[in-house]
């Protein structure tokens, strides 16, 4: 394998990784808060088929993104409705959560544009194109510094540099703001919070709608970004990746990065080559697409480092019987 | 009788595949004022419910477009002598059964012939959908057009997937070209349902060409895409259509000499294919068409002469 | 450690009539579904004073003041604080109104440190660091002035329990709360640290913080209290100066009538030994050592009661004993050698010894609340063959099974279709030792038998236990409340810290002697006669 | 003291839930510009209306009485087993593998032996995520997730490159033999003097699965073994002390469950297709989650919920069919049916219990 291969490869992975690291950023939000969410996958796609639409109609990407952070929030606000306010099982809502957007985006797609569930193709405008950073034409040609700069760290487009900016932004208001300290404790133990003064409900319902935003902004991703337009079920497991890496990352936005760029390394690696061979050992692709999911199952054994989620996660804070 | 079509799984209008069996029903049913029943496959479980609603309600003839029906068709035919199907990219057997098979490997040679003229590298790229002995075939044409232009070009070749998946996936598409790109290619062939569309944007995105292929697909990126082999899955449907429930049943090949396979020019890709390049591709057309230029099928010995 | 010098009580702060109440209720009311845990209940707390509410456990005392700290929300009544009147709503407003509340369950982030512990809720900005930074300074300030030291950077996990109610007193002085609710504080505390913790609110009191201490220990309130009141199934009965009553007469008030708890009971007779205890030791799930090396022995006919504050491993030796968790060193049964670990050593096995176990909290173990009485009472000998026809289960044998033993031990309603849930807690308490007394044990292990209890059905139960004794069979009784050890027992050990401090005769020793043991203090002489504290 | 009748419980929430559901999705068909009422009339007739329809909706009812049952023995067990998916597909590669490699002459011999061999696949699918929330603590909700994935991968690792005829395109095994196909309703019919349509592919699994669900209630409410996993999963410290084994039951609870959903396949793979393709499941084990919470986890439930997903799977089928109105649908009207009647329970459940309370309060 050549330098140049590897770093397309490492392109390649850079891309991928960014729709599951927003989504693993937005799991990170909302479970921290002891909301857990199996959700992020239909948020995603919400989110991507309604920018994908309005960004179409309107040929501006930003609305597109608008709306599909809207689409994902809307979601948000029927998982919080459900394990917040009505404290129902949050599994339960968050499977629905997935199936209802499952259903809905083709259901809307196909009545509006009648192209089988997808949305037409986005052109243009419509799009996000790559941004080419400062000096990335010029250093092209110098020899190693160059490919990396110029092909490998510059032209992504704008979100996968925000999915980026948005590791260091995720830990700095966890671990050094007061939001992230009451954020943290809620998902601890909302009581302790509830005592202290701090709304629970609210503190949740802030976490939630993050994890929303965020999700649109991954779903957004892939539809205007990674693709041009929407097709139907087009996260393809993702955000069940992007919670796998969650779990992989023990809840913490640095090891965030790792794990969802791993991940997309995988993906990428996977995308490229059928089979790999390692002298003589073929691995097939399809152990390559599951293997996010083999080291996900082994770290939750507890046989790499255990992982432990927030101790009220998954839990409705009840007061009251 | 209303005569039905369905779709395979990549969807009715995945600009490709699918969409020519429509555009071929469309037509039909332009012509005659009639009208006709379709459906999309949304699973694989679905075929042989899909084949049967239709022959249940009296729908003839029912076209199927897809290899993959093969299984289900068998399985349904017999129970429905009266009615007649038709099925695209198979042979399936049955005596109320039309099979219609293209000569891909011709159309393939012909734009791997103008890919090779038109790259400026000398790399050309093809991606294939699911990886199976019919999109061998796609590649094997495709390559010994390349190389009858150019014996020193490389092909570098790709398959999507191993399963239906591989036709609906433009992300890997995407992807794939890009690597290809990143290797030298400057044309890339695709021959992969609605993953191509990732393709062809791949290639628009980075400046070089993409060719499309089954449906006219030239006006998807114009400027940036080629040519597309085309694969007349509409004249088939439409064809099928117009011969009604007294169609005729048996094995049916549509190649370049019965005008079932070609390439497409028009007002998208005019300023890009030269008149020298298309002069070439109709010679080398026509000695196909003739006889003369033997174009070797992948899926007659499962294998190809060149790599 | 502990010095065994009270501290002199101070000058008392004369409660000024003519200053309003820090606190006044009025006419509270507070409804748990059905449950009525608070009735329209009226109470005045004067400044600088320390009062005291007691009351049986469910009297509602936890929710009254839950109440005032704004943590539930009243269904009726009014709040007065200093005699304004405030709407609370939430504990925001509670604690601005300067009210301050250590709960019975702490409600502390376990794996934060004593400083985000402290200023969680109560921060100054939008950013952390400045607010850590003060609230260091300030915490060595409280520190010294109340001698309530914590390391402000150890994580609450790893703080002993005293500890962790110091860092619940430091979060509510850091509120400047004026008010401060201490809700049953001494449950888990040694004696030593309860001490410690009465010093630290004598000082407040000197300061002129008012403070209202729930418990239902008769000996705390008598020490410590100005005034106290009396809450009765949700009412409140009475409030007394504390200076103008006697423990007998708040006793009186607690439950509703007089009480005289002693069991008719005639001497013991002990056979030979049924349950013989070596070296037994016991690790937790964290890998603490919770037994440290017990030795116990019990004979036929014999009630034997441990004494201890709670948490002192009493919950641990009855669930190794009882097969619900494993150990180390010897267990022996009627001079059998029994499992303590793996497959053989589950509460199967053990009731196949001939154990018997009353959990000490039915709710949790000893019942499934959702079944129907009648399967209930199959509950741990489900697998009895008398239960089983061919494949499946005998339910109407064990309806009828269930019939018989309601009606014996005067189970109300007495109806086996109910669920465990739908009766009360004594009713409860009914279900489960008849279920396990009927089995006819040879040992019978029995924890806190009538934790929130009536008294009706208190005597009822302790009479059953009797009974089995008078059977001929052993008894391993746990409780913490002393008055039952004592009524019961024929002889009395004394759990501290994981350890067997020493055994009684209950005729021979007294409340003092055993405090003392509770507390890890043995060298008392013999018998401990003279042992006492000055006071 | 209930609060409320158990009728209320067990039929008016779940209606009410129900009736929510389909008033939503009756929106969202008017939004989309069709005509609710239209499409219903066009669903009754297309999966009632026929015995061809019957036969598809029985035949989508077996496979959620499948589901359903598996998805509600792992919740009496307190567990939620998102994985019938999974393990529905390794039955598949059960019965593929039984029925292509074991010598079956008749499908009465073949039945109980592909039968077996399903339950046995889904059932070692469930074991992994089983052992390890028992023994580790790993949160069965994410490894079965995790599972269905594998199970994906590795099932078209087989079917690719193992089990694929030579020469064959499709990534699925060869036709099962001849003597290893179900009798359809129609077959078992016949005999009968009933007419029923040739085309449906309801098959004698359905007995199957009216059997099953007759076990699965023995099993529960009759059998030490369905009490101890009943006990277990309402008090796991009770559990401990009365001596039921958490390790043990939840092992047994999810290989109860795995093993139901692996025993799908007899209807699926051998009843219908009469071989293993990819996706053969098609989101059955997610639709058992829908089945068990509107059956509320008994069996009779599961039915009844079955039957209506039945139907509401052979009627989306036809709308599809014969209007524009695609089949996911049915994926919403599902989605709605898990949210209102799991997650928003207490919404619906609130108002009806202070309904009855307050009546209850007046007389
Ligand atoms: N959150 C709650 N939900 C439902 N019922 C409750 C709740 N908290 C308390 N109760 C019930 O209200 C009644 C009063 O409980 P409370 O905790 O106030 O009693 P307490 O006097 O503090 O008892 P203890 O001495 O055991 O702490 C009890 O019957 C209890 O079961
Ligand atoms: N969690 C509950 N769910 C349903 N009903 C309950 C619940 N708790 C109590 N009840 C009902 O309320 C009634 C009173 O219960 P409670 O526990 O307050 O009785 P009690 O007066 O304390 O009696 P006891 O002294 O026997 O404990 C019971 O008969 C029971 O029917
Ligand atoms: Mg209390
Ligand atoms: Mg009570």
């Amino acid at each position: 394998m050549d330098f140049l291969t590897i770093i397309q490869i490492l392109d390649s992975t850079v891309r991928l990784a960014t729709p599951l690291l927003l989504a693993c950023l937005a799991g990170l939000y909302s479970e921290r808060a002891g909301v857990f969410d199996i959700g992020l996958e239909g948020k995603m796609l919400a989110a991507a088929f309604m920018s994908a639409a309005v960004a179409y109609v309107s040929g501006s990407v930003w609305l597109g993104l608008l709306a599909g952070v809207g689409a994902s929030l809307a979601l948000s606000v029927i998982h919080g409705l459900a394990s917040i306010t009505f404290r129902g099982n949050q599994l339960i809502s968050a499977v629905a959560i997935n199936f209802l957007a499952a259903g809905l985006t083709v259901l809307i797609a196909q009545s509006w544009f009648q192209q089988g569930g997808r949305t037409p193709s986005l052109i243009g405008g419509a799009r996000f194109e790559p941004i080419t950073l400062p000096f990335a034409d010029s250093l092209a040609g110098v020899p190693f510094i160059g490919p990396i700069y110029s092909d490998l760290i510059s032209g992504h487009s704008a979100l996968v540099y925000i999915a980026l900016a948005m590791v260091p932004l995720t830990w700095w208001i966890l671990y050094r703001t007061r939001f992230g300290l009451r954020l943290r404790a809620v998902g601890e133990n909302p009581a302790a919070v509830d005592t202290a003064g701090v709304s629970v409900t609210g503190l949740r319902y802030a976490a939630v709608a993050i994890c929303g935003v965020l999700c649109g902004l991954a779903g957004a991703y892939l539809a205007t970004g990674l693709q041009a337009g929407f097709v139907k079920d087009m996260t393809a497991g993702r955000g069940y990746i992007a919670l796998a890496a969650l779990i992989f990352a023990k809840w913490r936005p640095w090891y965030a990065l790792g794990a969802t760029l791993l991940f997309g390394l995988l993906q990428a690696v996977a995308l490229r080559y059928q089979n790999i061979d390692l002298g003589g050992v073929v691995i097939p692709v399809q152990f390559m697409d599951a293997l996010p999911y083999i080291l996900t199952v082994i770290i939750l054994a507890g046989f790499v480092g255990k992982a432990i989620p927030p101790r009220a996660g998954g839990e409705p804070y009840v007061k009251e019987r | 009788a209303e005569p039905a079509l369905i779709f395979d799984l990549g969807g009715k209008f995945d600009k490709s595949f699918n969409e020519a069996a429509f555009a071929g029903a469309q037509k039909w049913a332009e012509e005659t004022g009639e009208s006709f029943r379709e459906i999309e496959l949304q699973s694989e479980a679905q075929r042989e419910q899909a084949l049967r609603r239709f022959a249940e309600s009296g729908a003839n003839p029912v076209v199927m477009a897809g290899f993959a029906f093969g299984s289900a068709l068998e399985e349904v035919a017999a129970d429905y002598p009266d009615t007649k199907f038709v099925i695209i990219d198979m042979v399936t057997p049955g005596d109320n059964v039309r099979s219609v098979v293209f000569n891909e490997h011709e159309g393939s040679y012909l734009v791997g012939m103008m890919a090779a003229q038109k790259s400026a590298s000398g790399v050309v790229g093809f991606v294939g959908g699911m990886d199976i002995p019919l999109i061998r075939k796609f590649a094997c044409g495709y390559v010994q057009g390349v190389k009858a232009v150019n014996p020193d070009a490389t092909v570098i070749q790709n398959m999507t997937g191993t399963t239906p998946a591989a036709w609906g996936d433009p992300v890997k598409g995407g992807e794939l070209t890009k690597a290809q790109i990143a290797q030298g290619a400057d044309v890339v062939y695709h021959a992969a349902g609605g993953t191509g569309v990732g393709v062809l944007q791949a290639a628009a995105d980075a400046g070089i060409y993409g060719i499309g292929v089954d449906s006219n697909q030239n006006y998807m990126f114009p400027g940036h895409v080629l040519t597309s082999m085309l694969k007349r899955v509409d004249n088939a449907v439409y064809e099928a259509f117009k011969d009604g429930p007294e169609l005729a049943t048996g094995f049916q090949v549509m190649g370049i000499a019965n005008g079932g396979i070609g390439y497409a020019m028009d007002e998208f890709n005019a300023d890009l294919v030269t008149d020298e390049m298309k002069a070439s591709v109709d010679e080398a057309a026509a000695k196909i068409a003739s006889g003369e230029l033997l174009v070797h099928d992948y899926m007659a010995d499962s294998a190809c002469p060149v790599e | 450690m502990v010095d065994n010098q009270q501290t002199g009580r101070p000058e008392m702060v004369a409660p000024d009539a003519s200053r309003a109440p820090a606190i006044e209720l009025r006419g509270i009311s507070k409804a748990f579904g059905p449950v009525q845990a608070n009735k329209d209940i009226s109470i005045r707390v004067m400044p600088g004073t320390i009062h005291g509410i007691i009351g049986e456990n469910g009297a509602g005392k936890s929710t009254l003041m839950s109440i005032l700290y704004g943590f539930y929300k009243a269904d009726k009544g009014e709040i007065f604080v200093n005699g304004d009147k405030k709407n609370i709503t939430d504990s925001q407003t509670a604690i601005a109104a300067g009210i301050g509340m250590v709960f019975q369950h702490f409600k502390l982030v376990q794996n934060f440190t004593v400083l985000e512990n402290v200023i969680l809720g109560a921060e100054d900005g939008a950013l952390l660091r400045p607010s850590l930074a003060k609230a260091r300074k300030e915490l060595t300030a409280l520190a010294k002035e109340y001698e309530l030291n914590v390391n402000p950077d150890a994580v609450v996990e790893d703080l002993s329990v005293g500890h962790q109610q110091r860092v619940e007193i430091l979060k509510a002085l850091y509120r400047q709360a004026e008010i401060l609710i201490l809700d049953e504080p001494t449950g888990v505390l040694t004696p030593a640290e309860a001490d410690h913790l009465f010093r630290i609110l004598e000082n407040l009191r000197r300061e002129g913080k008012t403070i209202i201490l729930i418990t239902h220990k008769l000996r705390e309130i008598m020490e410590i209290t100005d005034t106290v009141s009396v809450m009765r199934r949700g009412q409140m009965t009475a409030t007394v100066k504390t200076s103008e009553t006697s423990p007998e007469q708040l006793a009186e008030l607690m439950v509703g009538r007089k009480v005289l708890l002693r069991v008719d009971k005639t001497a013991a007779n002990p056979g030979d030994t049924v349950l013989e205890v070596r070296g037994l030791r016991v690790r937790d799930e964290a890998g603490v050592e919770r037994l440290k090396g017990i030795d116990l022995d019990i004979r036929a006919g014999e009630v034997l009661g441990i004494a201890g504050v709670a948490g002192n491993g009493q919950s641990e030796l009855l669930q190794v004993l009882g097969g619900m968790r494993s150990g180390k060193g010897s267990i022996r049964v009627n001079g059998q050698e029994l499992d303590l670990t793996g497959l053989k050593s589950d509460a199967r096995s053990r009731r196949k010894r001939g154990i018997a176990h009353v959990p000490e909290d039915r709710q949790r173990e000893g019942l499934i609340m959702d079944f129907h009485a009648w399967e209930n009472v199959a509950f741990g000998y489900h697998d009895d063959p008398k239960y089983q026809r061919g494949l499946f289960m005998d339910n109407d044998a064990l309806r009828q099974d269930t019939q018989a033993k309601m009606a014996k031990f005067d189970v109300r309603p007495p109806d086996c279709w109910l669920s465990a849930k739908s009766f009360s807690g004594g009713n409860q308490q009914k279900i489960v030792v008849a279920r396990e007394i009927e089995r006819n044990p040879d040992l019978l292990l029995i924890g806190q038998p009538t934790r929130g209890v009536d008294i009706g059905a208190i005597e009822f139960i302790h009479e059953q236990i009797i009974a089995l004794r008078d059977q001929g069979k052993a008894i391993l009784l746990v409780s913490v409340e002393l008055d039952e050890i004592f009524a019961l027992s024929d002889r009395i050990a004394v759990m501290f810290d994981g350890q067997i401090m020493g055994v009684r005769d209950p005729a021979q020793t007294n409340e003092k002697e055993l405090g003392l043991m509770m507390a890890g203090i043995t060298d008392t002489g013999p018998q401990g006669q003279e042992a006492s504290r000055n006071g | 003291m209930d609060k409320m009748p158990r009728w209320a419980d067990v039929f008016l929430i779940p209606l009410i839930s129900l009736l929510l559901a389909a008033g939503l999705s009756a929106l969202v068909i008017l939004a989309i510009g069709e005509n609710p009422w239209a499409a219903l009339k066009m669903m009754v007739s297309g999966a009632l209306g026929s015995t061809y329809g019957w036969g598809y909706t029985l035949y989508y009812t077996t496979n959620f009485i499948f589901t359903g049952l598996a998805v509600s023995v792992a919740y009496h067990a307190r567990m939620f087993n998102i994985g019938g998916e999974g393990q529905a597909m390794l039955g598949g590669l059960g019965v593929a593998l039984a029925c292509l490699y074991l010598p079956l002459p008749h499908w009465l011999i073949a039945l109980p032996v592909a039968a077996a061999a399903a339950a046995i696949f889904g059932a070692a699918w469930a074991l992994i995520p089983g052992y390890l929330q028992a023994k580790r603590g790993s949160h069965i909700v994410i490894t079965t997730i995790m599972f269905n994935f594998i199970a994906a991968a590795l099932l078209n690792y087989i079917l690719v490159n193992l089990l694929r005829p030579q020469g064959s395109m499709d990534p699925a095994t060869a036709k099962f033999p001849e003597a290893t196909h179900l009798p359809t309703l129609h077959d078992l019919l016949a005999p009968l003097g009933i007419a029923f349509s040739k085309a449906a592919p309801a098959n004698v699994t359905f007995l199957v699965g009216l059997l099953a669900c007759f076990v699965v209630w023995l099993l529960l409410w009759r059998t030490k073994l369905g009490y101890e996993i009943r006990a277990f999963g309402h008090s796991e410290p009770a559990a401990v002390y009365a001596g039921i084994n958490p390790v043990r039951i939840t092992v047994i609870a999810m290989l109860i469950s795995g093993g139901l959903a692996g025993l799908m396949a007899i209807n699926n793979v051998m009843g219908e297709a009469e071989r293993l393709v990819m996706n053969a499941v098609e989101g059955a084990g997610f639709i058992g989650i829908a089945v068990a919470l509107m059956g509320r986890n008994h069996p009779a439930g599961v039915l009844i919920a079955a039957l209506l997903f039945g139907f509401l799977y052979q009627g989306g089928a036809e709308l599809a069919l014969w209007t524009s109105i695609p089949r996911e649908l049915i994926v919403v009207i599902q989605a709605l049916v898990i949210l209102f009647t799991g997650a928003l329970d207490d919404m619906v459940r609130m108002p009806v219990e202070r309904l009855f309370t307050r009546r209850k309060g007046e007389a």
